[in-house]
């Protein structure tokens, strides 16, 4: 449908500008979901200072660029997860933390939590390890900037395509969707 | 009245310079805040590419009319407050609309601009927001108390309301109004620190407890222009105050200098400080800063 | 015919009017809105037509001589009530649709426009009196219009006017026993003669008479409980144009007759001093209500407060913001009543803890009431920034430098109740309840319009009413003032050239609206206010996260020191206190027959022991 | 002399009555005294030492003969108007005991402050 | 047409009626109510027919043939000619409201007492000798004590007796003045004696005139002579307070002021009437600020207005008297509508108490519209007549210089205001008790639609009243004219 905007072929100087302003400018929604919470504050202190690469965290979803997803997810917070992302502006992107967001790591037979993130959002990066350590994080970090220079980064028109999908995954896990539509 | 052509060059160019100075400022701050956490910390350039992301971002959210008009709110304000504002002294191509730089208009103008984004703020909903906005009137009655006096002090010391009439005042280093007026200058520095809104008086804003308050619905678009509006808007009230007290700037590279001794002035305080909760920052401009301001007005007044 | 549409005319038909209206209604309840109309306007039109120097009219009245004219300074306020008058009874023919006893409200409401008309032309005192107690009376019956609850405000109310009213006649009494005539021409003739302890005294009472009804602290009291209890229409009248009788009142009183007074007199300083504390006080008090008209209520007491320091201070400049204020706030107060009137009748509520987001639903009333907040705020562009302006400038050149401290703070913390004001009737979350409401019509919104477009023009061009206001200087007194039609002086020589000041607004914000409309147009998501960021969680429908409450609660502890002493409670004990003795003094008829000829006998006796004293000389 | 004494002293024992006695019927009886005394004062002022009653009963009786008529006209007058009050004043007592029960003047206190 | 009226009509007429009454009662009770009507209607015509003529040349009228000073004369002048047309207006004015309002039992016995009142009354204030005075004034006194106690009820009863006790006392004190006067001038024509008085020593004089001052006074209800008054007006019927407000005491204080102004010269060279008016009217309002019952409290209000009355006599000048005189003739009218209202409301509720009034005016709205304006004009607003009398008493005493007289004033008029807007709040703002509201009689609206016409007509146009006040206060003040045309030129 819609051409990828940050398509590298593209030679428009605009479209260079803002691929090089999003991957220099990643703000992330600190969404504390698990226990690889406890990882983000040694990468944004003074020891592993992520925002040398220009992350900084923002207290809302309308201002992030980037949903970090720390850890497990109960389907009650990922009802929540799902609404702070798609309160988020496009582009947006999604790091999935640790390997419980993979394959449920050891909740793999928990009764109440989802076992990949992928089924409901669109992840960009998994960054493995559990928990994986502020080098790992930053590492992910920056493989997900070359994502969005490469223009691959393309989380967000996934889940606007298929957002049928998405959402019918999504109510298979949450049963009282009380939510409104995401409309595109 | 002849239209000068080079002056509507001013009117394009100021905002933009200004916008550029107070990005600049910004990643400095950032910079600096950084050095002082003992961290790398980001480019200077990282606020202008924070604002380019922003705007580069495809979609919005519009709560309603008020939220999509406030960053226009603020953004004419900033600039408005710019091109009344004397940049620097004697020139022409930054005079812009400063040679009728009056000094209560300007105290005026520069309120537009915060009741409009209060106004979007309020629109959107979110609780945050209004708690933010509550707090940030608040405290502007707070600082306003010494921020007037200082000003009014200079007015009457300077006998006049014009900008560019008290720059001329303070010819000649000595005759700053910081060193003709200690204590009205030292009452408007203090206010100042609030009107900067960096810590101790950023309870407004406070991003952990309220969600960066009054902001907290802007993304996109919206959050861009006000971050332009904001870029603006700090240089605008740096000048201000250099040009009340400490004696305008015949030159762009004096002016960036006094602006940014001024600009750290504001950060290193509040580098080292924790944050006042509302009524302990207005209690506290309402008991000293208000003191050393009366007994300037008193002097003032004395001398005649 | 020239000679037979003069005032006299004017009244008649006014007063004419009111009773007539009265009488349609009981008789004919069809053609009441028709009456209503034609009987405002056609006084209103025939104000307009007035000459500036009509010729006075001359007349004797229970043996004494009274005249009826107009000059350029009742011109200016006539202009004023006829404005306010005409839009405000347009307004009302909606507002009051289908309410009980039209009839009476009708009465009143153009009684008391008609009072208006009459204070203005008087030429003499005693006419001035006469209107003015017609005024206090109908104001006072529509003040109790809505009957149950509105008791304690009403005789709150007329009490105060009546202490002011007494306080005027006192004064008015005192000056004929110096004069014996009771002409306004006559008056200024004699003052000159009097010593200034007299001079001193009259003014004092004057002012005290007019001070009640501009609500001068600590002479408010009544104001926010009537101005809450009228009903809307008539409050924008109220506060617009009502509490400018006691301005205009003052304004004779200071500058025509007590010409004595030079400026930096103590009772002018006194007087500054009050209208500034009553403009922070009030606003302050303001900052605090939770009922919208109260809040109202509050801000037009201290707006008063600035209008009165401008004629307190008495220099041409200030004396041009004071009427400059007087006519913006004539303007912008009854229109934001207005626009909360409209809020009023849509939702049946004036409670800002209850209302919330109903700027979809009505939109032209939110519009009203942002240009009123703006112009209140004296925000540039609009009208009440020029008043401002004057006002600062005024009070700075003529070194009051503590004054306008106390004033900025005053205007600084108006921005919390302005704010407060269109936040929670207007902005915040949408709730289910009111989604039925709809706009007020068009017979509501367009004399709201009116005001609001007013505002903007008046802000453009404030010299639309800097001419007429010279010449009423001039009347008062002042000297020939140069003014321009957009440009504001002071005199250190700095300007405000508001044509520049618009050109930059206008072009800045036009361009920004543009480009953040065009910007992602096609991609902008409208949203509700219920879909918000709170840490993920989706507010119910009937969850109402609306920040109302307290709102102001940390303002409220860091100035709760200034709260502790309440005037109000003042004058309760001082109530309580008379209720007692006097109490006291009433059991002197103790019921027994006996006790009561005991009196007789005592007085009888003490006349007889004391008869050379009491009755002075031998008879 | 005597007359204007007595008169005096029955006006001040009348006086004594009503504001003193409690008892209603004795009030009344006061104020017949105060009435009476008034009465004779008035009649004493109009007395001349021997002289005659004002009517002209033999011929040549100069006026400085007679005593003064008008105040004993004027007394009869008098006297019936305190003759009415006190037919009032009984009536009404009666009413006020048939209601309080009693001619305490103390105890008819409902109307008072 | 000539049908030659004369001033003794004013006295004989009613008190005939008074003593046909009982007789016609015998015949039909409907002949009874008419009667008094037909009466007062008549001496209503007699009054303006007179009018004129008493201002141009004083009428007086030598009963049984005795030229003065040894005749018993009537001088209608202009004072009296104002004051008797005023009483015979108001008179009519509370027949027309009695008409259907008393339908009690002893129907000829309130008409016949209501007769003699008003005989009482203008004998009061024609009659030219002092003897006389006293005479009429206990006419007026006995039919007041017996009107007092008119409701059969013991309170009543107990206000007639507090009356009567307290009004033995003035009339004993009169006699007593009578009879000290007549010892020393020994003639009881009143311009006679004015004449004469020069000759009395100083001593005497003082005496007699405290006596007098003591014994109307009580009549006159200054304070503190006035116990009986809240007490005997709020007990009697409704018609019949009016009657005291606007008639009774209205002559009492002519008698005070004819005795003080002609015989003694008191006002004109002391402020002893100002500052004991002044006194009346401070405790009245004080007291009717407090009070429970509406008549009580509108009998607390009269006294002060009569306070008032005194202060404006006192002042002693010629705007002060007609200040004073306009002040009686608004203070009868509006005095009249309030207790007309009054008696209106309590019959409805059937309590007295003014917390048992609450919502009768919205029931009622005539009547509580009529106790509304009544209340209104009493607090002296414009335009009811009220202001003006206000308004000349303040504009006298502001010209002879009593400053703090006129503060005292508006004091007590602001209490004035609060008491009487409370009644009229409750009137209209709380909810209606649970009672039965009666039917009432249309012509008791009538009569206060009437009242309220006069009052607010006046208080447009006051020059009616003024013009006609003016030269009545010239009598009062220029005692040799007086001397001149009472004594017939002798």
């Amino acid at each position: 449908m819609n051409p990828n905007i940050n398509d590298k072929d593209s030679r428009k100087i605009v479209d260079i500008i803002q691929s090089y302003a999003q991957k220099h400018s990643l703000w992330v929604l600190a969404y504390g979901t698990g226990c690889g919470a406890i990882e983000i504050p040694p990468t944004m202190t003074s020891r592993y200072d992520a925002e040398r690469f220009g992350i900084t965290g923002r207290p809302t979803p309308r201002m992030a660029d980037v949903l970090l997803i720390t850890g497990y997810l109960a389907t009650k917070t990922l009802k929540r997860v799902i609404r702070s992302y798609e309160q988020m502006q496009s582009p947006k992107y999604v790091i999935g933390f640790g390997s419980c967001t993979i394959n449920g790591g050891m909740y793999w037979d928990s009764y109440n939590t989802i076992k990949s993130l992928d089924h409901y959002l669109p992840v960009d990066v998994y960054i493995n390890g559990c928990m994986p350590r502020p080098e790992a994080v930053i590492s992910g970090f920056v493989k997900l900037q070359e994502m969005i220079s490469n223009g691959t980064a393309n989380g967000w028109e996934k889940y606007r395509d298929n957002l049928d999908l998405y959402r019918s995954q999504q109510k298979e896990v949450i049963k009282n969707w009380q939510m409104p539509d995401y409309n595109w | 009245m002849s239209f000068d052509w080079i002056k509507l060059l001013g009117f394009i160019v100021t905002p933009l310079i200004a916008s550029a100075v107070g990005f600049t400022y910004m990643g400095l701050s950032r910079k600096i805040t950084a050095r002082v956490q003992n961290r790398i910390g980001p480019g200077i350039s990282q606020s202008f590419i924070d604002v380019v992301k922003l705007y580069s971002k495809k979609t919005a959210i519009n709560h309603g009319l008020m939220q999509h008009m406030g960053p226009v709110f603020a953004i004419t304000a900033s600039i408005t407050t710019l091109l009344f504002l004397p940049v620097i002294k004697d020139s022409i191509f930054f005079a812009n609309f400063s040679f009728r730089g009056d000094l209560i208009f300007l105290i005026y103008i520069m309120v537009f601009g915060q009741l409009g984004m209060a106004l979007g703020a309020g629109q959107t909903g979110n609780p945050n927001s209004a708690i933010g906005v509550s707090r940030g009137l608040s405290q502007m009655v707070g600082f306003k108390v010494p921020y007037v006096m200082a000003l009014v002090a200079i007015m009457i010391h300077a006998k006049s309301t014009n900008l560019q009439e008290i720059i001329a005042v303070q010819d000649g280093f000595r005759n700053w109004m910081v060193f003709q007026m200690p204590l009205a200058s030292l009452a408007g520095l203090l206010a100042y620190l609030g009107y900067m809104g960096y810590a101790p008086f950023d309870v407004p804003f406070a991003p952990a407890e309220l969600a960066s308050g009054p902001p907290s619905e802007f993304g996109g678009k919206y959050l861009a222009l006000m971050m332009t509006s904001r870029s603006i808007f700090t240089f605008a009230k740096l000048v201000l105050f250099v040009d009340v007290f400490f004696g305008g700037a015949s030159n762009f590279i004096e002016l960036l200098i006094k602006t940014f001794l001024l600009y750290l002035f504001a950060l290193f305080v509040g580098l080292v400080n924790p944050r006042f909760r509302t009524e302990q920052s207005i209690q506290f401009w309402w008991k000293w800063p208000t003191a050393i301001g009366a007994l300037a007005l008193l002097l003032v007044a004395w001398k005649g | 015919m020239e000679q037979l549409l003069n005032i006299p005319a004017i009244l008649a038909i006014a007063f004419a009017g009111s009773i007539l209206v009265f009488v349609t209604h009981l008789v004919l309840p069809r053609l009441r809105t028709a009456v209503v109309l034609l009987l405002t306007l056609v006084p209103a039109y025939l104000v307009w037509q007035l000459p500036v120097d009509s010729p006075m009219v001359y007349f004797s009245l229970g043996g004494f001589d009274l005249s009826w004219g107009t000059n350029p300074y009742s011109r200016l306020f006539s202009l004023l009530i006829a404005g306010i008058g005409v839009l405000s009874t347009i307004y009302s023919l909606a507002f009051m649709k289908n309410k009980a006893r039209l009839g009476f409200f009708y009465l009143a409401f153009l009684a008391t426009i008609a009072a208006m008309y009459g204070i203005v032309f008087s030429q003499d005192l005693l006419s001035l009196f006469f209107f003015w107690e017609i005024m206090t009376w109908s104001s006072f019956l529509l003040v109790i219009y809505y009957r149950f609850e509105n008791q304690q405000a009403g005789i709150r109310y007329f009490v105060f006017s009546a202490v002011g009213a007494y306080a005027l006649l006192t004064a008015i009494v005192y000056l004929y026993s110096f004069t014996g005539d009771l002409s306004l021409a006559a008056t200024f003739r004699v003052i000159p003669q009097l010593s200034t302890t007299q001079l001193s005294w009259i003014t004092v009472l004057f002012l005290l008479g007019f001070g009640v009804k501009s609500a001068l602290m600590p002479m408010h009291v009544w104001a926010p409980d009537a101005y809450r209890s009228a009903p809307s229409p008539f409050t924008a009248l109220f506060s617009g144009v009502l509490s400018k009788m006691g301005v205009f009142g003052m304004g004779l009183v200071l500058f025509k007759f007590m010409g004595g007074l030079e400026p930096g007199h103590i009772i002018r300083e006194v007087l500054a001093w009050m209208g500034g504390i009553t403009a922070l006080l009030g606003t302050f008090y303001a900052v605090f209500q939770t009922d919208a008209k109260k809040l109202l209520a509050y801000s037009s007491i201290a707006q008063l407060g600035y209008i009165i320091v401008g004629l307190a201070i008495g220099t041409p400049m200030s004396v041009m913001a004071a009427i400059f204020l007087a006519l913006m706030h004539g303007i912008f107060k009854s229109m934001l009543f207005m626009g909360v009137g409209s809020v009023f009748h849509q939702t049946g509520s004036l409670d800002l803890n209850e209302l919330t987001g109903l700027i979809r639903r009505m939109p032209l009333s939110f519009v009203t009431v942002l240009m009123g907040i703006i112009t209140v705020a004296g925000v540039p562009p609009l009208g009440g920034f020029v008043g401002k302006w004057l006002l600062y400038e005024s009070l700075i050149t003529s070194n009051h430098y503590f004054l306008v401290i106390v004033l900025f703070t005053s205007s600084t913390a108006a921005f919390l109740y302005l704010y407060r004001l269109i936040f929670s009737i207007f902005l915040g979350q949408e709730e289910r309840e009111f989604d039925h409401i709809k706009e007020v019509s068009w017979v509501m919104w367009v004399p709201m319009l009116i005001l609001a477009g007013m505002t903007l023009v008046t802000g453009i061009l404030p010299g639309i009413f800097f001419g007429p206001i010279a010449e009423a200087m001039q009347y008062l007194g002042f000297p020939q003032i140069d003014w321009q039609m957009s440009v504001l002086f002071n005199p250190w020589g700095n300007q405000v050239d508001m044509l520049s000041v618009i050109t930059s607004i206008a072009t800045v914000f036009l361009l920004g609206l543009a480009f953040i409309t065009w910007k992602n147009f096609r991609t902008t998501r409208y949203v509700t206010t219920k879909d918000i960021h709170t840490s993920g969680e989706m507010p119910t429908e009937n969850e109402n996260l609306t920040y109302a409450i307290d709102f102001y609660r940390p303002f409220e502890r860091a100035a709760a020191p200034i709260f502790k002493y309440k005037v109000t409670r003042m004058y309760a004990s001082f109530a309580e206190n008379a209720e007692h003795l006097f109490d006291l003094l009433r059991h002197v008829y103790t019921g027994n027959a006996q006790t009561y000829a005991l009196y007789v006998v005592i007085f009888l006796v003490i006349l007889i022991v004391f008869s050379g004293w009491i009755f002075g000389i031998q008879i | 002399m005597i007359y204007y004494i007595t008169s005096i002293a029955l006006i001040l024992i009348g006086m004594y009555a009503v504001l003193v006695k409690k008892n209603l019927v004795k009030m009344i009886i006061g104020l017949s005294l105060v009435d009476g005394g008034l009465h004779l004062l008035f009649i004493a002022i109009g007395y001349v030492d021997d002289a005659t009653a004002p009517i002209f009963s033999k011929e040549g009786l100069s006026a400085a003969e007679m005593v003064d008529p008008i105040p004993q006209a004027l007394v009869l007058t008098a006297i019936v108007i305190g003759l009415a009050v006190t037919a009032v004043a009984l009536a009404i007592i009666i009413r006020l005991y048939d209601h309080h029960k009693t001619l305490n003047v103390n105890k008819i206190r409902e109307l008072k402050w | 047409m000539n049908l030659n009226f004369s001033p003794v009509h004013f006295i004989a007429v009613p008190l005939f009626a008074a003593f046909l009454l009982p007789l016609l009662g015998r015949i039909s009770q409907k002949l009874v109510t008419l009667v008094p009507g037909i009466v007062l209607l008549y001496l209503s015509a007699v009054a303006l027919t007179l009018f004129p003529q008493a201002y141009n040349e004083p009428i007086v009228e030598i009963i049984a043939g005795w030229r003065p000073p040894f005749g018993i004369t009537l001088v209608f002048g202009p004072l009296a000619a104002f004051l008797v047309t005023m009483i015979t207006l108001i008179g009519f004015v509370v027949w027309i409201y009695s008409y259907r309002f008393i339908i009690r039992a002893p129907l000829e016995k309130y008409y016949m007492l209501f007769m003699l009142l008003i005989a009482g009354s203008t004998g009061i204030i024609l009659t030219g000798d002092i003897f006389n005075l006293f005479v009429f004034l206990e006419i007026t006194a006995i039919a007041a004590y017996s009107l007092t106690a008119f409701l059969r009820d013991h309170n009543g009863a107990e206000a007639a007796f507090k009356y009567l006790l307290i009004g033995s006392f003035a009339s004993a004190f009169v006699l007593l003045a009578i009879i000290i006067l007549y010892a020393n001038v020994g003639t009881l024509n009143m311009a006679d004696i004015a004449v004469r008085m020069g000759d009395v020593p100083a001593k005497i004089k003082l005496t007699i005139m405290i006596l007098f001052i003591v014994g109307l006074g009580i009549e006159a209800e200054l304070f503190p002579l006035n116990g009986w008054a809240p007490d005997a007006y709020s007990q009697a019927p409704s018609p019949i307070g009016a009657v005291f407000a606007g008639i009774v005491v209205k002559a009492a204080v002519y008698a005070l002021m004819r005795v003080l102004f002609t015989l003694f010269d008191l006002p004109t060279s002391s402020h002893f009437l100002v500052v004991m008016g002044t006194i009346t009217l401070l405790i009245a309002e004080m007291s009717a600020m407090r009070q429970q019952q509406i008549k009580r409290m509108l009998a607390f209000s009269s006294i002060g207005q009569m306070g008032l009355v005194l202060v404006a006599f006192g002042l002693g000048t010629r705007e002060g008297i007609a200040a004073a005189l306009f002040l009686m003739f608004s203070h009868a009218i509006i005095k009249t509508l309030l207790f007309f209202s009054a008696g209106y409301l309590v019959f409805f509720s059937g309590f007295k108490n003014i917390s048992d009034l609450e919502g009768v005016g919205r029931e009622k709205p005539w009547t509580g519209f009529f106790f509304s304006l009544g209340a209104l004009a009493i607090i002296g607003l414009p335009p009811f007549s009220g202001f003006w009398g206000k308004f000349y008493l303040l504009i006298s005493a502001a010209n002879a210089s009593h400053i703090f007289l006129i503060v005292l004033i508006l004091f007590s008029a602001v209490i004035e205001a609060v008491y009487y807007l409370r009644v009229v709040g409750r009137l209209y703002f709380k909810k209606l008790h649970d009672i039965e509201i009666r039917r009432t009689p249309f012509t008791g609206l009538l009569a206060m639609g009437i009242l309220a016409i006069v009052t607010i007509t006046i208080g447009v146009y006051p020059d009616f009243i003024y013009e006609l006040v003016l030269p009545a206060a010239d009598e009062l003040l220029d005692k040799a004219a007086y001397l001149q045309y009472a004594m017939m030129g002798q």
